[in-house]
């Protein structure tokens, strides 16, 4: 492959390296300083890492209201908190774990921090969509906590149905809140996809052919797309939710032909994939971390793939498992139940290569490596009792009880939780440039994993006791309490286990060890370049020669030069063959999107109170969206279109 | 707050884990369905136990053999002789995994058709549930008018006969759920859908509206009354009947307070009236267990608590509190144990 | 120039106040006095300035979206629909216009629902708890546009001012199928 | 990996000569575009299911309504296909650069857009029902609204290109914008075919 890439190239040289070239391209790429430069910033490293730090944020708090829950829950009868009260921090905590933490987090954060690194690219393509994006999301999920604060926290459940959710048994605007958040948080979600799917597809290192990409790359992408296609359902579910609240449309009203299983439908139509959405990336970061850690390359590499791809399809198709109680026809219910089981041969695939790849290797049990054990031993749990929910009869007698509380929570702690940990482990040194502890690393994993267990395993026992989902209390007669509070005492652990983390974060921020470009020896480019990497990532952007770019490196691999110095030039290669194609010019920092966030905001949160702030917000949208567009400054060259190329 | 017994685990937690037998429990069912669905569960929990321990042992195993203590990266390997070994395992793996799914999918379907099939040979009674915010309608519909028996949260059926219920909300989603009976089925607004169940052993089983459906959606209970055909067909006739006439001063005067303050706006008993059909059908109330949606016992202590202020116990609850002067309610509360 | 940070903050102050009060769900009622049952005059046929009730002090049943929504709720329960329908009127006058024979100021109402009136309005004095009445008051008040929009409740579920053929007929089904009512 | 005994130079991979601007589907944003596409199509098919979802729940369609008269739909949708013509031409002289046909192109669209917008406002006049009145009403408001929408926003961005292509701005991408800014017209054209089908087709014998 080297030679084909330098035989299409007039001039075979080697690099004489150039003193002068760090400083020009740290002149060109670097951000404006001070406040204004972090308004401005459209670094996708920094954006990253904000997306990480915001969403864990929402963690916290989500991790907070459910401390509350458990606190509630505790004893029966407990008038710790009305049912008020409850009903806004459960639908909080589901809310802001499913749409402010696990997908800015999963997707979005390490999506847009690791994937431009990854595929050699000197920034993220769209930058600046990228930067809306987060002020979109940021709006989103202040929009939902100011609300809680004021006592207009959304108080319907993270699913919001109909009719509960309507005008007619939701007054004020609790529920407008959550519908709304959903638009901010899926909007941010549809930009963030279009920006990587891009990127991977038109910003790969020559050479990283589709047939070499990183399976983390083929996931993102598959998300990406996964996204593209179901976040537009919950984004109408949620628009004619609205409008049916504010304007009287009678979309969900059964008494002027509307239909309350319509919102199921779209609904999940989004949900499910949802989860793949979430459980997808950790995967990812699991398929990256076990040939690193194992010291080999990936066994299967294509059925994983293959594998990857085949879930994001079957997870379109398997929406109505969440609606088996209400009474479908059976042939459509055993034809989702074959959806559901079928779902389940993709993820065994890739367990049996993990357990393969594990299997004949020389396995060091790093930290990262730790939580991907973690993973196996409590995903495994979430995804076999996720077998018993494909089955209609079971599921019409665990669905919305404990046993489903204990089921997703394996999944989603098990399939997203464990990974990011590992995945903020293994990438720790590359952002930062030190090491974290080990130690307190350790600590935290058993307090986390011990904690999770307690709480969430003895759920399952509640809920085939027959305790409900949602409810705020129960009666001493129905004897759950013991089982209530050993659940609730797992929180302590896990509480004390994110402590550790966060203290983890900042000792070793400043006091970790130095962790050199390549702390893990792994194989994909983020870590041929320095720790923390320059603002423009690659000083030469590199070339790939196999699967795993570093490891198959040739001594004198060969290394792209030619792009310019003075603007901010990035390379464009062919989706499928990275052939080099033309080069781009990264736009660089802008205030616009500030400004254009801030009046889609103002737009969104309006129309909450009144139907005239479309109207009435749309032109300054539009004003801020042409002065995004309109080009500044003029080029100093002319550009040039393909014809001057072949000539 | 926290009460101190709360921490005593190691005793705690052998009382947990075994399960209680109760009215309340998938794993202990008492009807025909119930027990199916809980056969199906026991049998696809081995399987997936079996999965589970094999695929832990798996990992637990390749990580032992595998592991190194160094902490600098290695240098990377190859095992292609146990890479062509793995490759076949693995593929066996997922041949053994489609065939454990398709059998718990044909058992699954199975049972399905077991728990929804419909035996038509014996005559069933039809009961109609309307969910209401937060308690539930209950009707035995027949064409005669006179003949249909109306009654809320306590639902009477005879063992040993299938049971159709039509399901129907009149505000939001509820679901209407006997855990030791059957599967739970949604009552949706705008629906009217149909299942069956059938119980078999004489008892009180307790069930629980399974759909969020707002603020005191954990106090929506019911139960089902299995009763032997002739005291179900005794209960019916006594249903029918008017409300039973006062019999002394204290429990006319109740009559007369029911019938000139708020009760009577959202209360039927029939015989007087009191005819709204905003709240449950209060004509045999003393018939019933609980009341207040499976919240409080029927006691006279509990009814006085309940009318007088009924926001303390089922915060947001559709009934207004009542503060009836002490000699107004005693008679009230009279009256209505006097309901039978 | 000086004060505008201030000036923000009292209106940020003012708005999450404003927004904790229209959503703030009053469950438990203050019980009603048995001294201000016997305030409010109930001499019928002189609606003058003298006899109108008084609004509870703090007119938090205007207020708060949800006791707001609470009167839609019970405005259909204790059958108001059957005379004054969705507020077009029947065989009660229309509440939805700004003709107000007796009155629009919520003691004004309140006497009219608590008192009755001439020509058919029965006195629901001890029928309905004043609380209730309260809760009415405000929601007829918003029918004809009286109070702020934010807690004007948007259609009822159960809105059906014609007799729609969209609506689906709720008619039982005859076998037992698993299945939606038939819809064809 | 062997850790290199002496540091060898890497080879070079010369991409100066690269051109900087793509026309078709090489272009960055014309991806981002297909993607964005992608996601109102998604929209349109959900609000279209929707729309045949509600069918399903009543006996007549349209319930207890006359369907929406054809006079400026009709009228709207021979401008909409007429359209195509100018987007076609702008879209293929952008690579060339020629101002000339650009500007014409561009300006003809942008009528056919404004004519397309006013028709559209009185095509609102005769759907025969209300929003509030029924879900069926409700649907054909949203269907026809979100069509609308789009065909606003797609106007206002040919009217920016228009401006532009008077400045000296209008060269390298932007004249790949503009060709994939025809691209997304012909999205909204698309669209607005499905969408009238639904509103007077289906509207007169589902």
């Amino acid at each position: 492959m080297t030679e084909s890439i330098i035989e299409k190239d007039r001039q075979v040289t080697r690099l004489t390296p150039d003193p002068e070239l760090p400083g020009r391209l740290e002149r060109t790429w670097r951000q404006h300083g001070g406040i204004w430069g972090w308004l401005t910033n459209t670094d996708h490293k920094a954006i990253g890492v904000r997306f990480m730090v915001t969403a864990f944020i929402f963690f916290l708090l989500g991790g907070i209201l459910a401390a509350l829950i458990r606190l509630q829950l505790m004893r029966p009868e407990n008038s710790f908190l009305g049912p008020d009260a409850y009903n806004q921090i459960f639908t909080m905590h589901g809310s802001t774990m499913i749409f402010l933490f696990a997908v800015p987090m999963m997707f979005q954060g390490f999506g847009v921090y690791v994937v431009p690194l990854m595929c050699g690219a000197r920034n993220i393509a769209f930058p600046r969509l990228n930067l809306l994006s987060y002020y979109l999301y940021l709006g989103g999920g202040l929009l939902m906590w100011i609300g809680l604060l004021t006592n207009t926290g959304p108080d319907v459940g993270w699913f919001a149905y109909v009719t509960l959710s309507g005008p007619g048994f939701s007054p004020g605007h609790r529920a407008d809140i959550w519908a709304q958040m959903i638009t901010f948080t899926e909007v941010s979600a549809l930009g963030v996809a279009i920006c990587l799917a891009t990127t991977i597809l038109r910003h790969r290192a020559p050479g990283m052919t589709l047939n070499r990409m990183p399976i983390l790359l083929w996931e993102k992408l598959v998300i990406s797309i996964m996204v593209i296609f179901a976040m537009p359902a919950v984004m109408v579910a949620s628009s004619l939710l609205l409008l049916d609240r504010l304007v009287g449309t009678h979309f969900f009203n059964p008494a002027e032909g509307g239909d309350v299983l319509l919102y199921q439908h779209l609904f999940w139509f989004f949900g499910h994939p949802e989860v793949y959405i979430i459980f997808l990336p950790g995967a990812s970061i699991i398929s990256t971390l076990v040939p690193c850690f194992c010291r080999r390359r990936i066994l299967g590499y294509t059925p994983i793939v293959v594998s990857v791809i085949a879930t994001g399809f079957i997870g379109f198709g398997v929406w109505v498992h969440h609606m088996f109680a209400t009474g479908l026809p059976q042939l459509s219910e055993s034809f989702f139940t074959a959806a559901s089981l079928m779902i389940v041969i993709p993820t065994g695939v890739q367990f049996f290569f993990w357990m393969g790849t594990i299997w004949h290797s020389r396995l060091q049990l790093r930290l990262p490596m730790l939580w991907v054990f973690g993973y196996f031993f409590v995903f495994l749990i979430g995804g076999l009792s996720g077998v018993m929910l494909a089955s209609v009869p079971l599921d019409t007698q665990v669905h919305d009880t404990y046993f489903i509380v204990a089921h997703f929570h394996y999944v989603l702690i098990g399939g997203a939780l464990f990974p990011m940990f590992a995945g903020l482990y293994f990438w720790f040194p590359k952002i930062t440039g030190r090491m974290a502890s080990e130690t307190l690393g350790k600590w935290h994993f058993w307090l986390f994993f011990i904690g999770f267990n307690i709480t969430f395993f003895t759920m399952h026992f509640l809920g085939l006791r027959g305790m409900p989902r949602r409810v705020y209390t129960y009666s001493p007669d129905m004897h759950w309490q013991t089982l209530s509070a050993i659940a609730s005492s797992g929180v302590i652990f896990m509480t004390a286990g994110v402590i550790v983390f966060i203290v983890n974060v900042f000792r070793s921020r400043v006091a970790g060890e130095i962790a050199g470009n390549n702390p893990w020896g792994d194989a994909s480019l983020e870590w041929a370049t320095s720790s923390p990497p320059p603002a423009y990532n690659y000083l030469y952007p590199p070339t790939v020669n196999g699967r795993d770019a570093l490891w198959d490196a040739l001594p004198d691999q060969p290394v792209v030069v030619g792009l310019r110095d003075d603007i901010r030039e990035t390379l464009v290669t062919h989706s499928l063959d990275t052939e080099p194609q033309h080069k781009d010019e990264d736009p660089g920092p802008s205030i616009w999107p500030l400004l254009a966030s801030l009046t889609i905001s103002a737009t969104f949160v309006g129309s909450i109170f009144t139907p005239w702030a479309i109207p009435v917000g749309a032109p300054p949208v539009i004003i801020t969206l042409i002065g995004w567009l309109w080009p500044r400054g003029h080029s100093p060259t002319p550009m040039r279109g393909r014809e001057s190329w072949s000539h | 707050m926290i009460p101190e017994a709360t921490f005593h685990f190691a005793g705690l937690l052998a009382q947990a884990v075994p399960l209680a037998p109760g009215s309340h429990n998938i794993l202990h069912p008492g009807a025909p369905q119930g027990s199916h669905i809980e056969w199906l569960y026991w049998f696809i929990f081995w399987i997936l136990l079996a999965v589970y321990v094999l695929m832990i042992v798996g990992f637990t195993r390749a990580g032992a053999k595998s592991r190194v203590l160094s902490r600098e990266p290695l240098p990377i390997s190859e095992y292609p002789e146990g890479d062509r070994r793995a490759k076949w395992a693995v593929g066996t793996a997922v041949a053994i995994t489609v065939i454990i799914l398709f059998v718990v999918l044909a058992i699954s379907v199975a049972t399905g058709k077991r728990v929804a099939g419909m035996t038509t040979s014996k005559n069933p009674v039809t009961i109609s549930v309307t969910g209401h915010q937060w308690w539930w309608e209950v009707t035995y519909p027949n064409p005669q008018a006179d003949q249909t028996v109306t009654t809320a949260n306590e639902i009477h059926v005879p063992v040993g006969t299938p049971v159709v219920v039509l399901t129907n909300s009149a505000d939001v989603i509820h679901s209407f759920w006997p855990p030791s009976i059957t599967g739970k089925r949604d009552l949706l607004p705008g629906y009217s859908t149909a299942f069956w169940f059938q119980v078999d052993q004489p008892g009180v089983y307790r069930g629980q509206c399974a759909e969020f459906c707002g603020l005191q959606h954990a106090h929506m209970g019911f139960s089902i009354v299995a009763q032997s055909v002739s005291d179900f067909q005794a209960w019916q006739q006594q249903q029918l009947k008017p409300a039973a006439e006062p019999t002394d001063q204290e429990v006319a005067r109740g009559r007369a307070v029911f019938l000139t303050h708020t009760c009577l706006m959202c209360h039927t008993i029939r015989g007087t009236d009191a005819g709204s059909r905003v709240g449950p059908d209060l004509t045999h109330l003393a018939s019933r267990k609980m009341i207040a949606a499976e919240t409080l016992p029927n006691t006279t202590g509990a009814l006085a608590g309940w009318i007088v202020d009924p926001q303390r116990i089922k915060p947001g609850a559709r009934m207004t509190p009542n503060p009836l002067a002490p000699d107004d309610l005693q008679a009230l509360v009279s009256y209505l144990r006097s309901l039978q | 120039m000086k004060r505008l940070p201030q000036f923000v903050l009292m209106l940020i102050a003012a708005l999450l106040l404003g927004s904790c009060k229209r959503e703030e769900r009053v469950l438990r009622q203050p019980p009603p006095a048995d001294e201000t049952l016997n305030v409010v005059q109930i001499s019928g046929l002189n609606p003058g300035a003298n006899s109108i009730p008084t609004p509870p002090p703090s007119n938090m049943y205007e207020e708060s979206a949800y006791t707001v929504s609470e009167g839609q709720k019970l405005y259909e329960q204790y059958n108001c629909v059957g005379c004054h329908a969705h507020g077009g009127g029947g065989i009660g006058p229309p509440l939805m216009d700004n003709n107000w024979i007796y009155g629009s100021e919520p003691g004004n109402i309140f006497a009219t629902i608590m008192q009755g009136r001439p020509n058919g309005m029965p006195s629901f004095r001890n029928r309905i708890p004043q609380y209730q009445v309260w809760e009415l008051v405000a929601y007829v008040r918003s029918l004809s546009g009286l109070l702020p929009k934010y807690v004007s409740p948007s259609r009822p579920d159960e809105m059906n001012v014609k007799p729609s053929e969209s609506s689906t007929p709720h008619q039982n089904p005859t076998g037992i199928t698993g299945e939606p009512e038939q819809r064809k | 990996m062997e850790p290199l005994r002496e540091p060898i130079r890497p080879l070079t991979l010369d991409v100066s000569g690269l051109p900087s601007v793509a026309f078709g589907e090489h272009n960055t944003t014309w991806l981002a575009n297909v993607f964005y596409m992608t996601i109102e199509g998604m929209m349109f098919a959900l609000m279209f299911a929707t729309y045949f979802y509600l069918r399903t729940r009543v006996q007549h369609w349209p319930p207890g309504h006359l369907p929406p008269a054809f006079t400026y739909g009709l009228a709207n949708l021979i401008v909409l296909l007429l359209s195509v013509v100018p987007a076609r031409l702008a879209q293929k002289r952008a690579p060339s650069g020629n101002l000339r046909a650009i500007r014409i192109g561009l300006a003809a669209l942008s009528a056919f857009a404004i004519v397309a917008v006013v028709l559209r406002i009185f095509e609102f006049t005769v759907l025969n029902c209300r929003w509030s009145d029924d879900a069926y009403s409700s649907a054909i408001w949203v269907l026809i609204g979100l069509h609308s929408g789009h065909l606003a926003t797609e106007l206002i961005e040919t009217l920016v290109l228009l401006v532009m292509s008077f400045t000296p701005k209008m060269e390298g991408t932007r004249l790949a914008d503009v060709a994939i800014n025809s691209d997304y017209w012909y999205f909204v054209v698309i669209s607005g075919l499905l969408m009238d089908f639904l509103i007077y087709g289906t509207t007169r014998f589902l």
